[in-house]
């Protein structure tokens, strides 16, 4: 049992790397956003493995959650935008 | 063109390789602290008896750094403002259908209608608990701030008052800052909890005024994203 | 995490974790979206449930928690992955060349 | 026992977390990619409550609550996006 937060971490540590990477490589926005957003989740979950249970809430409401949504909301907003000038 | 890449990607390479050596020497030479330095031992000691607030870390952001927390509020709200500012100078579509969404099957309108009362209630469970739980403020905050989202995603064509949200942020900013100065008068200093009673460790009624200047916070944080949200949907009305 | 029920408990949270690893290789398996979406929701959405009723078991004073988080779930995931079908339908996604019959094509009478 | 067993369950569910992750950085359309992360989400849920069954704290359990809200709505969110057309 002593060995398993260590392991989660870990595990989590990485895939924040690889969720990271895929935001930064990724051809559309859509998917850059939704990486960016799993990229928070994943260090939310870090968050709450080592003991900050106040910490990963703000990041999984704020930073994984409402950050994500205005960006969708942004995005469509410019498309609608693009749509009528056109 | 390739010999100006492979320069690029040398020194790139040696900005890489220094930040590893940074990084390694500060994880190399890392040992934990074996106590907490002074200001941590304050907190944890006195907190409880000073302000009832079972969570410490609730504890700090509302009343030892109260003023901070003052300051990110008028941060948000700043934010908010702006965005209103911006958008409602911009070129007004016309004939615009509102939003960039088309619309909505009738089970997540029907499934909304249902959801929505418990993500408020969970919103309000997580600012009034702030003391006791995990959570807090800015949190229910965004929770209050996601239902309005689901609101407006279900039914893209639906308007809602501008008035009742500008006003419940305004009444909370100004009650917040209200009773900072009732701290000044009645207790210790601006923002001090103990106007109230401190009630019975643990209980949801206690820690003072925490709960209620956390609610104030959880309403005017929820206000302002709910105002940002608001006017990117609808400003080509203005 | 004492108790009579623990190791009853234990089980029920494994196999609720077994079909969390069904769904994630339905998940990965699949050949087209909509099948995806049929593994992705179900199989997790009962492997979470499971799970949830497990730790109910073996910690049996959080079970109010676990009983909302379980209803949210509940509430929540078909609703989600509804608006998600609906959505892979609506951007034009082709199902795999086994599908037979699309419903919805026919109700709206247009072949997308 | 019922340790062995929790850790066995831990096991498969990194399993079920890997073979999703997978499926985002693969998946051919970006509704694949939405759906790796609701599973995500709610594989992160049952990681939670494993991680507060071995620690024995039920507060852990409110952060669960607001991962279930967010994968819901950042699905719903991204499909209502994504049902417009991805440019």
């Amino acid at each position: 049992m002593t060995l398993l937060a260590p392991l989660a971490a870990a595990g989590f540590g990485l895939a924040m790397i690889g969720a990271a990477l895929m935001a930064l490589r990724a051809r559309s926005t859509a998917v850059a956003v939704l990486a960016a957003g799993l990229v928070s989740l994943f260090a939310s979950v870090l968050f709450l493995i080592l003991a900050a249970p106040d910490v990963a809430m703000t990041e999984a409401a704020i930073g994984s959650g409402l950050t994500t949504f205005l960006f969708f909301y942004v995005l469509g907003r410019i498309r609608r935008e693009g749509y009528d000038d056109d | 063109m390739t010999t100006k890449f492979t320069t690029r990607s040398f020194v790139a390479l040696v900005l890489l390789a220094l930040l590893g050596v940074a990084f390694w020497t500060l994880a190399a030479g890392y040992t934990p602290d074996a106590e907490l330095n002074r200001t941590a031992a304050y907190y944890a000691e006195n907190t409880a008896r000073e302000t009832g607030a079972q969570n410490i870390v609730t504890a700090i952001i509302v009343t030892y750094r109260g003023l901070d927390t003052l300051g990110e509020v008028t941060v948000l709200f700043l934010t908010a403002a702006i965005v209103a500012l911006v958008l409602g100078q911009s070129k007004a579509p016309r004939g615009g259908s509102g939003s960039g969404f088309l619309p909505s099957g009738e089970l997540l309108q029907t499934g909304t209608k249902m959801l929505l009362p418990i993500i408020m209630l969970f919103g309000a469970y997580v600012f009034v608990n702030g003391h006791l739980t995990p959570g807090g403020g800015f949190q229910g905050g965004a929770i209050l701030a996601s239902g309005i989202l689901l609101l407006l995603l279900a039914e893209p064509k639906r308007r809602f008052g501008h008035a009742l949200i500008s006003r419940v942020e305004s009444v909370s900013g100004l009650v917040y800052v209200l009773i900072g100065i009732a701290g000044i008068v009645l207790a210790g200093g601006f923002l001090d909890n103990r106007i109230l009673p401190l009630g019975t460790f643990g209980a949801l009624l206690s820690a003072g005024a925490i709960p209620l200047i956390y609610t104030l916070i959880g309403l005017k944080v929820g206000a302002e994203f709910s105002s940002i949200l608001e006017s990117l949907e609808e400003t080509e009305d203005a | 995490m004492t108790g009579p029920f623990a190791l009853i408990g234990a089980l029920i949270v494994l196999a609720g974790a077994a079909f969390l690893f069904l769904g994630g290789l339905g998940l990965y398996r699949m050949p087209d979206s909509y099948t995806r979406i049929q593994a992705g929701t179900k199989a997790t959405t009962l492997g979470t449930l499971l799970v949830l009723a497990g730790a109910a078991f073996l910690m049996p004073g959080w079970w109010i928690k676990l009983m909302l988080i379980l209803l949210f779930l509940m509430f929540t995931n078909p609703l989600s992955s509804q608006v998600l079908a609906r959505a892979a339908h609506r951007a034009g996604i082709r199902p795999a060349p086994e599908t037979r019959a699309d419903a919805l094509a026919d109700d709206q009478g247009d072949a997308s | 026992m019922v340790e062995t067993i929790l850790i066995a369950a831990a096991a498969l569910v990194a399993l079920a977390f890997v073979l999703a992750m997978l499926r985002f950085l693969r998946g051919p359309h970006a509704v694949d990619r939405v759906i790796g992360f609701d599973v995500l989400t709610i594989i992160s849920i049952t990681g939670i409550v494993l991680v507060a069954l071995v620690e024995g704290r039920a507060i852990y359990l409110d952060v669960a609550l607001v991962y279930a809200l967010l994968s819901f709505l950042g699905v719903i969110v991204a499909a209502r996006y994504l049902e417009g057309g991805e440019e």
